[in-house]
């Protein structure tokens, strides 16, 4: 009992290098790729855009999508799950949102209507998961292509198109780069995601339901063992995680104005990445909020940077992959130094 | 609207001096050979121009219109002095040509329409409609107006493919009444091989009685030209396509395809880099910009204008 | 048979602020069974690791059969003749009993794998453990955990092994493997093998163990020949004072019927079980493997399904989940304690508290100052051995684990209490804690069915004392109408039987 | 114990059962979608297109690609791995192939310079995951876009495009639809991916290399303290997986005649669905190749029998999300229903 003898002092120090652990590492990651991408762009002849304020702004606007969508994501690869129909989710979303206002309704309605099939389709995703007992990928595979055989329904295999004047102020402000009140720094659909990111964290962090899905994506059999009610949590996970790809539809819709049964496809795998970069284990159990939030900026980051540079797509290609594995590599390497 | 004509003007006459003019130019994909010749014309006009530097990067993926929203904010950001643009959408890129404008940087649109054409300089670009109607006239005059086509789809969604299909189908509808159309109405989706398979499915289903068959791009046409050639009925089907390529035109020349439309993306890159260069110091500048398009045949193929347009420059 | 097979000097292990092991020295002679012995968490397992090449030692040097030894790896540690059965069960689920005997030293031709030679050879050292019931192509995710161990013992005796290490073998065996396998130490340790044998339970060592060295704290405290020692110094040496007394009583008289099965039956087993618990009442279940106790408590816990009969607990009827059980009162500790009993890669507290979070909540919210606290006083008092409550369960030593596993029932104030293998894995002196405090737990009215494979315990803790065989509970007496061979008897009889 | 009654007999019973749980479902499921579609196909007024020899070329045709890419994606599934580099790395191997017949090298080295590109891309990966200790779907998610990136790098970010008359003919007729000899049936290539899938097949069963596959896959502690070298084993996995995805190139290349940088982006969802619908376990140890077969085979019957039914593209979609989900769902109750 040695070690036990300041149980006051200790828990401390624990949570503090399981900070270290979860979420700076990625963070670590973070500084040094706009290090470096802020020192090469003042080296060039034409530089200087880099590290401006303008160009944070437009980081941050550009990650939104990913980034909000992500935040479901952490809990699902938390409770051991995965979605792979998240992007195409979040394009039905933005459908069902764009359907609404052309038809003239009010936007409050095309909102909740929008997050409401985010909340709908990830309620779908949860229940067959845990009525069929299928793993998450096979089902969500599944309503990957279902979800976007649907959009296209709606949309008659097309773009849906509100008029300009069915669209409110508001929502063209929610993630202009522009910002309207200069003193917010960010427009407020970047707000809107810190703001969810909160909740979201306090929510795993201190309630029951997020130790429940904790517990689930660490060892479903002791959740079970334990009384843990496992397919209503999950359920619910996935349908929190549905409300937060809605809202990413609403983002996209946001920016694009239209709503476009495509353009969600393939946009599961930066929301999977940011949760994998910053932290998260797809064998369940570990992630965080914080962790998932840089990954999703390192993305853009890099993207950004290699605008400024001037290096063509291929480049950024070869180095979004090399920062994924090495982020990843050097997280791995951090928490073996530093695990007891 | 008069704010951003100042703020151009302002910019005009801060560059006037011997600084090099940045221009981006956003392509929608980068793969494809048209847009390697678009930017070839947008290399050729800078180096006419002098001191005029040319920046060229299309989204990571292809038909991400997100994606490139991102590109044209990003380059906003990165301050060029004006960006050449092919939008992926008609109404999903205005606002971020708009807040190019508000920063003071003009935008000139090229390949495929905006639905506000106020907010850009000018609009540089082949006539689709066009494009669409002629290939139709190509097909039905070799099938004397009479038989049975396919009209295969490109992608959901792209204005300028669209614009085609229109002008295929309305031509056919005025023009040759007798002609039926076995379907059009499926996708091919971006990719060749998308294309091929979904033209085998069709010929599978109606290869008995197929006369004609119009593709409206070239990914599409390439797939078409596959499928066909796999199930025997290359020079058979009167086959016309859009846009060249090595392979289309070695089948032209073996009159496995009967037509190509094609347009001058040299000159789409040429005229919208030395429009918007024109409009950067003061100069007016015409709204619209036609590049032409023209039919290419097994006939008229090695006519010295069509062999240029077969075979257009390319950067690398 | 004087000069050491093995010989281990100065071996040092940290993990992190945790020093495993300081300056260890130990010697295995052929023809010799050493027993290693100590407390949970004494460091036993991980200095068998360093052995068997698994973990890499910070200093020290071994020497095998005169030679320096320095594995690089299990491989290494394998070809130079060491073989290790792990605490931890190590099976790949999806292969079959054969495959698993026989993984890394397949026998080939060309590459390719040759099916019917392995086969024999593993027949054979099944035959050795009397286990030829065992079917060679079953995926071994199907068998019972006792029947994994048996397959983890013949992968060790297939090789050509100069040393064999058994780390707890016999801790999920019935007594029948047991036996079996004290036959087959012997026949070892006739041709010339030396054997390291860790375990908890003393007469199994004094049974088959020539020497002993004690680890304390990651030293040695001591170490002999066992013919001359007696039980008393040995346990003091574990546990640095006396033990007096391994089973303490404490009175308890049965009350109030609190759980009353009738004629219940699972999907294979149970089949139709039917008896009464009493508050204060703790009754042992014995039987031998695959007798069905574990599913047993499964069913009444709701966590397998139930064809046919009831569970009352205090006098109504739960509904059919884990989650009503546990609100009903019941409360369970899986023998699978790495598969299912704990979330490894989450902290002590979270494992204590999963199943009764409600104290620390608000709407919800959870107030983790005072759960740490809660959890404290629960660590301090099954004396579990950890940094700090928020600790990763998986960076425990086997046997705090099993504590972590206790408190959680203990936390969670079930009224009924079903222990599968409670005690499986943990030293003497917390032994007779968990005995004090399940007599404890009666004495407040608890209800406790203690499942255990070790008769001694059994007829030493319980009031009654039931006999499982086949799926069937056969009968129920008051221990002390037992002896361990009535029991035996008992459940063998009725396998001879029918 | 009932189970044990008869020794001797249940060891053939049971590999009996095996057999039908891995590879019979899938197969069952096939022949059900197959039955529907015809039975539809042949109800409609010009319908019988569907249940002819020339659909059944043209399905094994189609499939062909995902499927050689999908051996070697079981190898790595049973290993408890994952590629997510498959796609992309199909598209670079034809690219490499293409590049080398363009620039007029003979086909036999342009083929195995497209080849050696699979084996190296996937030496890479399994050194990677091996050496780095990250878990292979973020190592394969970061060498997706690398590979991505080589490819437009060598293409100079457009199609590559030899010449008709550098590719030889039996590169044409390799997976033409259109059969040379009418005994052969299909073309070649068929054939080709069928002998590759027994000789897979044969390899994960008898063979000594295939069972460590397994282990390692089923617990890969377990294998490395049972002397198994996990990282060989694994690196030999993922090389031999890529030259399979090498020949998908080739494939890929010899019905396309061009390489084009980007033809592979988003195939490795086929090629994992193939796997997965045949039966494989994402969390490893489980897999076969005639259930990947299957799998693969389900997923262009489906594409073919909409086109057949004049159903337009997003209502493939949708049967494709629910046959994927229904037929592991089927699986899986089969498989508890079977379990002792
Ligand atoms: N991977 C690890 N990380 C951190 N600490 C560890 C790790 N493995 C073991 N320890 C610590 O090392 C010490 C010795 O553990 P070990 O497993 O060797 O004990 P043991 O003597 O085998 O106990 P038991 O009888 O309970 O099996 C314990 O304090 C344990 O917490
Ligand atoms: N997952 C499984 N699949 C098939 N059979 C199983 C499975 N688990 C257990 N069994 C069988 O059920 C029977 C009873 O299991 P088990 O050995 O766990 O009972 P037990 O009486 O609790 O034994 P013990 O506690 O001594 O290990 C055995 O015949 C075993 O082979
Ligand atoms: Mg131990
Ligand atoms: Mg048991």
């Amino acid at each position: 009992m040695t070690s036990f003898d300041t149980p006051a002092a200790l828990p401390l120090a624990q949570r503090g290098t399981q900070l270290l652990r979860t979420a700076l590492g990625p963070f670590v990651a973070l500084v040094l790729v706009v290090g470096v991408f802020a020192v090469a762009d003042n080296l060039q002849e034409d530089g200087g855009h880099f590290a401006t304020l303008k160009n944070a702004q437009n980081v941050f606007v550009h990650s939104a999508t990913v980034a909000v969508a992500a935040l479901g994501m952490t809990m699902i690869i938390i409770s051991g799950g995965i979605d792979l129909s998240a992007g195409t989710t979040m394009a039905l979303c933005a459908i069902v949102l764009a359907w609404f206002l052309r038809e003239g309704y009010p936007p409050s309605v095309a909102v909740t209507a929008g997050l409401g099939t985010g909340c709908l389709a990830g309620f779908v995703n949860g229940t067959l998961i845990s009525l069929l007992r299928v793993v998450p990928f096979i089902v969500t595979l599944g309503t990957m292509t279902i979800y976007l055989g649907l959009g296209k329904m709606i949309s008659h295999s097309t773009m849906v198109r509100p008029l300009p004047a069915q669209i409110p102020a508001w929502m063209h402000e929610l993630l202009s780069p522009r910002v309207q009140q200069e003193w917010m720094v960010f427009p407020p659909g970047v707000w809107l995601l810190l703001a969810l990111a909160v909740t979201v964290s306090a929510m795993l962090r201190y309630t029951v339901f997020g130790r429940h899905v904790f517990a689930i994506g660490s060892n479903e059999s002791t959740a079970r063992l334990c009384g843990i009610h496992v397919p209503f949590t999950r359920i619910a996970v996935y349908t929190i995680a549905g409300f937060f790809v809605g809202v990413a539809g609403l983002y996209q819709f946001a920016r694009l104005t239209i709503g476009d049964p495509t353009s969600g496809t393939g946009k599961e795998l930066p929301v999977i990445a940011a949760v994998v970069i910053g932290g998260g284990s797809l064998s369940g159990g570990r992630g965080s909020i914080v962790g998932t939030l840089t990954g999703a900026l390192i993305m853009q980051v890099i993207s950004s940077g290699c605008t400024s540079l001037k290096q063509p797509n291929h480049i950024q290609e070869i180095i979004v992959g090399v920062i994924i594995v090495a982020a990843v590599t050097i997280d791995q390497i951090r928490q073996r130094r530093l695990a007891p | 609207d008069r704010a951003g004509e100042s703020a151009s003007s302002l910019r005009t006459d801060a560059h006037s001096g011997n600084k090099t003019l940045r221009i981006a130019v956003i392509p929608k994909g980068t793969t494809h050979v048209f847009w390697k010749s678009v930017h070839a014309g947008a290399l050729k006009a800078a180096q006419e121009l002098g001191r005029v530097e040319i920046q060229w990067k299309g989204a990571l993926l292809e038909n991400d219109r997100e994606g490139q929203i991102n590109v044209v904010q990003d380059f906003v950001a990165q301050a060029v002095d004006g960006i050449v643009l092919a939008p992926l959408d008609s109404t999903a890129l205005v606002p971020a040509v708009v807040q190019a404008r508000e920063a003071g940087i003009p935008t000139v649109i090229f390949d495929s329409g905006l639905a506000d054409e106020s907010v850009t300089v000018s609009y540089v670009a082949t006539d689709n409609y066009n494009g669409g109607a002629i290939a139709a006239r190509e097909i039905g005059n070799r099938l004397d107006g009479k038989g049975n086509v396919i009209l295969l789809r490109y992608n959901v969604g792209s204005e300028s493919t669209e614009q085609r299909e229109r002008g295929f189908l309305e031509t056919m509808r005025k023009e040759f009444p007798g002609i039926k159309m076995l379907s059009d109405d499926q996708y091919s989706g971006t990719t060749p091989l998308e294309a091929q398979n979904k033209a085998l499915e069709l010929c599978n289903q109606f290869g008995d009685k197929l006369d004609g068959f119009f593709s409206v791009c070239e990914p599409n046409t390439m797939g078409v030209l596959g499928a066909l050639e796999q199930e025997g009925l290359a020079g058979k089907v009167k086959f016309v396509g859009f846009d060249p390529g090595p392979q289309l035109v070695q089948a032209l020349a073996d009159k496995k395809i009967h037509g190509l439309v094609l347009q001058d993306p040299v000159a789409m890159g040429y005229e919208s880099v030395k429009t918007l260069v024109a409009h950067l110091r003061g100069e007016k500048v015409q709204k619209r910009i036609p590049t032409g398009e023209i039919m290419a045949t097994p006939e008229n193929m090695n006519d010295p204008q069509i062999k240029k347009l077969l075979d257009p420059e390319q950067a690398n | 048979m004087e000069t050491a097979l093995l010989r281990m000097s100065d071996v040092s292990k940290s993990f992190g602020a945790t020093h495993a092991l300081s300056c260890v020295s130990l010697e295995a002679r052929g023809g010799e069974v050493l027993a290693l012995i100590g407390e949970n968490g004494a460091g036993k397992s991980t200095l068998m690791k360093i052995l068997s090449g698994a973990i890499a030692p910070d200093s020290g040097q071994m020497e095998l059969a005169g030679a320096r030894y320095a594995p690089k790896g299990p491989h290494d540690a394998r070809m130079a003749g060491v073989a290790m059965i792990y605490q931890e069960l190590n099976l790949a689920p999806d292969l079959s009993v054969a495959e698993n005997v026989m993984l890394g030293q397949e026998l080939r031709r060309f590459g390719l794998v040759r099916r019917s030679a392995g086969h024999t050879r593993v027949r054979q050292a099944l035959e050795l453990l009397g286990r030829t019931d065992l079917s060679l192509d079953l995926p071994v995710r199907q068998l019972s955990v006792a029947d994994q161990q048996v397959v983890e013992i013949a992968r060790a005796l297939v090789i050509e092994a100069k040393l064999i290490v058994f780390d707890e073998p016999t801790s999920s065996l019935t007594q029948h493997d047991v036996d079996n396998l004290f036959r087959v130490i012997g026949k070892l340790k006739a041709s010339g093998l030396a054997i390291i044998y860790i375990s908890h339970f003393l007469e199994e060592i004094r049974r088959i163990a020539d020497r002993y060295t004690v680890l304390r704290d990651g030293s040695v405290a001591g170490s002999g020949m066992l013919a001359g020692a007696s039980e008393g110094d040995i346990v003091a040496l574990m546990v640095g004072r006396k033990v007096d007394d391994l089973f303490p009583s404490v009175p308890h008289t049965p009350g109030k019927v609190v759980l009353s099965l009738q004629s219940l039956a699972g999907r294979t087993t149970p089949k139709d079980v039917s008896f009464e618990l009493r508050r204060g009442e703790i009754l042992g279940i014995a039987g031998l493997v695959g007798a069905g106790r574990t599913e047993l408590l499964r069913c009444v816990f709701a966590l397998d399904p139930v064809r046919n009969g009831t569970v009352r607990v205090m006098g109504i009827t739960p509904g059919g989940t884990p989650r009503a059980r546990i609100l009903a009162g019941l409360g369970l500790v899986s023998e699978d304690r790495k598969g299912e009993g704990l979330a490894q890669r989450e902290s002590i507290a979270d494992n204590i508290t999963y199943s009764r979070l409600a104290p620390y909540s608000t709407l919800g919210w959870l107030n983790l100052r005072q759960r740490r606290a809660v959890v404290g006083d629960w660590m301090r008092s099954l004396n579990v051995k950890a940094r700090s409550v928020e600790q990763n369960v998986e960076q425990l030593s086997g046997g705090n684990q099993q504590k972590v596993a206790l408190a959680r029932v203990l936390h969670q104030d079930a009224e009924v209490l079903l222990l599968d293998e409670p005690t499986r894995g943990i030293d003497v002196g917390t032994k007779s804690e968990i005995y004090r405090l399940m007599a404890v737990l009666a004495a407040e009215g608890k209800a406790i069915i203690f499942v255990s494979s070790y008769f001694t315990e059994l007829l030493s803790v319980c009031d009654r004392v039931g006999v499982m065989a086949r799926g069937r509970l056969r009968e129920i007496r008051p221990a002390g109408a037992w002896s361990s061979a009535s029991i035996l008897t008992s459940a063998l009889g009725v396998e001879t039987s029918t």
